[in-house]
Order: structure tokens, then C-alpha cells, then sequence
């Protein structure tokens, strides 16, 4: 399963990445959702795990529409990850 | 509907006439223009920086107004909404909405600008004497988008 | 605290500006643009008049804002209101307020609608097919003001 | 007593008045109210009756306020009548 990630704001200050294609192994595939996906990228190392699964509240889009936790991602989809917006 | 999201800025008086003038039944204009304070958290600002996710803000932000339009009578409506780097008393954003009569007009755009505050993909960084810092969403901003859910 | 009752035409664009600049902490500017509509009731509006009691114009505005200015947490405020002969799409009046945060402008200005429709002594003739009628007050302008006294 | 009078919109087009100066009879003037007024000059004939004291709804101010049909009349007061406002 490929997906395409995007960072903003703090996550991307951090992480130091505004983008990525992912190559999401099988096992983490089935039946993949947003939770799933930032437990997986968690464990790429301190800084992830701080960012993704730490206490930062953190939303996420697929497909440029808000979604929760819960939310299903599937081949092709993309997926960004950002702080909550202050706009306006 | 027009949804325009841009580094230059906008001429308030210009944007207000066009929506008014559209329609001849149209009684009310009611607009929302946020600017860039000189101050936040008692602390002295010198900069604002606005970042955007390209593609699904414009998304965002057409989606709130088929919201407001679902919700009230309503003409038209108008979001301008600049990013990059701006100063103090900079124009940030434009929201009008144009109606028969004005109760349509006021509610629709203070929800279009709660929601715009709460769902639009924007984050503010601004610069203090201290150094950078990200703005951080506020309680009040999810309070008064909830609301609207009542 | 401005207020103009005048015959000549307003720009928004200018007079929105010089409120949102005056205050560097002002995160929001909200404004009511109202126009003449080229309908009422069903029937075409070719020409609107406006009369009003001089005097007690000025002194009910100011007494509308001054309420407004103790419910909510406002910079400012400027009023204009046209009098005189005006046509379908001329600007008719301009509300606007300046806070720093926008639900504050956004009820202040609304509140001052709803109280100048009902208490400012304006009174519209308006000239239709069938000839010249005076506008008849709205039991909803009633509604809208009694709102806020809940 | 001498009070100054205005009238607006539909009333001063009816009335064919828009501002006169009115000295107050001594059984009239004293505790005059807005109500009293109304009654006093209805009696001038067919028209003012159907203005003041018909079915139209009027409003009346005292020294540029709005006041009620009990608010009290007093030496020197501009006293206005018009219909219900319809401004903005």
C-alpha cells in the first residue's frame, strides 16, 4: 500500500519533513487507520513518538477532509498530519 | 460563493460592494475583517506567519460556506484569507455574506468564522521579543464553534 | 464613538480601515452594510426616502452604542446613516465595531442593528408601480430587539 | 405651559404640521402626560383624532427620548409624535 504523507506547522518544524511517499508494509495495511499509522511512524524514533503519539493534540485529514482515529486509509490516499488550525 | 486564499492583500471596500451591488434584493452585507494584533498573551508582536495546506484549505473552507448557506438564507459569500508573512494591523482575513435581511446575514458569517477558526488547515506563528512561537488553538475558539451544534 | 446622519454617500472600504487601524489590538472589525433593495413585499422599489427626527437621531444612536458598550468588551464604533432620497443599491447605513476579539464586535453589532431598526427615528417612503407607501415597522424588528433583553 | 411640538413620516403628511408652538390650557397642563396631549389634540377634529387616538400605533418623545403614554409633560418640553420607526 503506498501513501502520501504531509506534515504542517510544529510537526513539520520538528519532524523535518513536509512530505513523503510511504510504503506501508502489509502487515501494517490491513486495515490501517489513523491511529494505526501514527503508531507506526511513532516508532521510527524519539521526536515521532514525542509528535504523533505524545501529549501534542494532533489532527489529521485524508484526502483533505478532517478525520478521527479512527478513521480507514487505503491504497493511494492522502494523509496529513498537523497541529490544531489557528486561522482566522 | 468565492473562496480566495492569497499572500497579497485585499481592498475591503471594493470585495463588499461587488457582493452588495450583486444582488438588488439583497438588504444586508454583514463582513468579518480580522488584522494582525500588535499583541498576544501580553506579549508584544512583531510579525505574524501564516501557514496553509494547499488543496484541502480552499476545500475547507467552501465546505463551511455550503454549511451556512444549508443553514441560512443567504446570497452569497465571500472568504479571502491571506498567508505568508504579515505585520501588525495587516488584513488577515474577509469574510461578507449578503441576505435579504439581516439576521441570515449576521448568523452566517460569525459561523463561517467560528468554523473557519476551528476546521480551516491555517496555524499562525507569530514573533515576540522572546523568539518564534506557534499560536496555540484556544477553548474558546472549539466553544464557540460548538454552539452552533445545539 | 462615531455617529453621521448625512445625505451624501460613505465609503466602507475607508471608514472599516481607519476603525480596525485605530486599535493595533483590535483583532476584529464586524460591519452591517445595508442597501436599498429594488423589491418589497412583493413589489418593485424604484426610490426610497428617508426622514428623520434631527436631534434625536444623533442622541439615540449614541445612547444605542453607549448600551452596547456596556454589554460587551469593544474598542470602537462608528455609525453612519443615510437620509434623504436614495435608489435601489445605494447604501443605506453603516454599523461598524472594532474588538479584540470577534464575538464581542459580532453581538455589539448585531445589538446595534436590532436597536437602531427599532428606536432611531428614521422613517422610510418608499415609491413603487402603484405610487408612494410608507414602510410599515416589522413585528420580527420587534422580535429581534426583544431578544436581547432575555 | 408651552411645550414645542414635532411630528413625522405619516403623521406630519396627514396632520399637514410638522413643528407648532403650543400653549397648554391650565386644566390641560396640569399633570399633563403623553397620553392627556394626545387626547387634547385629538379634539381638533376628524383627522387628528384618526392619527392620534385611532389605530395607528404612535410613539412619542420627550426632549429627543423615547417615553410612554404615562411619561409626564412638563414647562418648555419639545414633544414629538410619529409612527414606529423604521430605519437601517
Amino acid at each position: 500500500m503506498k501513501i502520501k504523507l504531509f506534515y504542517f506547522a510544529r510537526l513539520k518544524e520538528t519532524l523535518k519533513y513536509s512530505t513523503e511517499d510511504l510504503d506501508v508494509p502489509d502487515d501494517v495495511a490491513k486495515t490501517l487507520t489513523i491511529l494505526k499509522l501514527k503508531a507506526f511512524l511513532a516508532k521510527r524514533g524519539d521526536v515521532w513518538g514525542q509528535m504523533l503519539m505524545g501529549k501534542l493534540k494532533i489532527r489529521a485529514a485524508i484526502n483533505h477532509a478532517l478525520v478521527d482515529d479512527n478513521a480507514p486509509i487505503t491504497d493511494g490516499d492522502e494523509v496529513a498530519f498537523f497541529p490544531p488550525v489557528t486561522g482566522g | 460563493m468565492t473562496v480566495r486564499v492569497q499572500t497579497q492583500d485585499f481592498d475591503v471596500g471594493f470585495e463588499i460592494s461587488q457582493l452588495r451591488t450583486a444582488h438588488k434584493d439583497a438588504g444586508a452585507v454583514v463582513s468579518f475583517v480580522g488584522q494582525v494584533r500588535d499583541v498576544n498573551e501580553g506579549d508584544t508582536v512583531s510579525q505574524l506567519t501564516l501557514e496553509h495546506y494547499p488543496g484541502m484549505t480552499e476545500k475547507a473552507l467552501e465546505a463551511i460556506i455550503n454549511q451556512a448557506a444549508s443553514r441560512w438564507n443567504i446570497f452569497d459569500t465571500l472568504i479571502i484569507h491571506r498567508v505568508g508573512t504579515l505585520q501588525p494591523t495587516d488584513q488577515i482575513v474577509l469574510v461578507a455574506v449578503s441576505s435579504a435581511h439581516r439576521g441570515d446575514a449576521f448568523k452566517a458569517c460569525e459561523f463561517i468564522m467560528d468554523y473557519l477558526k476551528t476546521e480551516a488547515p491555517f496555524w499562525k506563528k507569530e514573533v515576540t521579543p522572546t523568539g518564534e512561537r506557534w499560536i496555540e488553538a484556544k477553548q474558546t475558539d472549539d466553544d464557540a464553534r460548538e454552539r452552533w451544534t445545539k
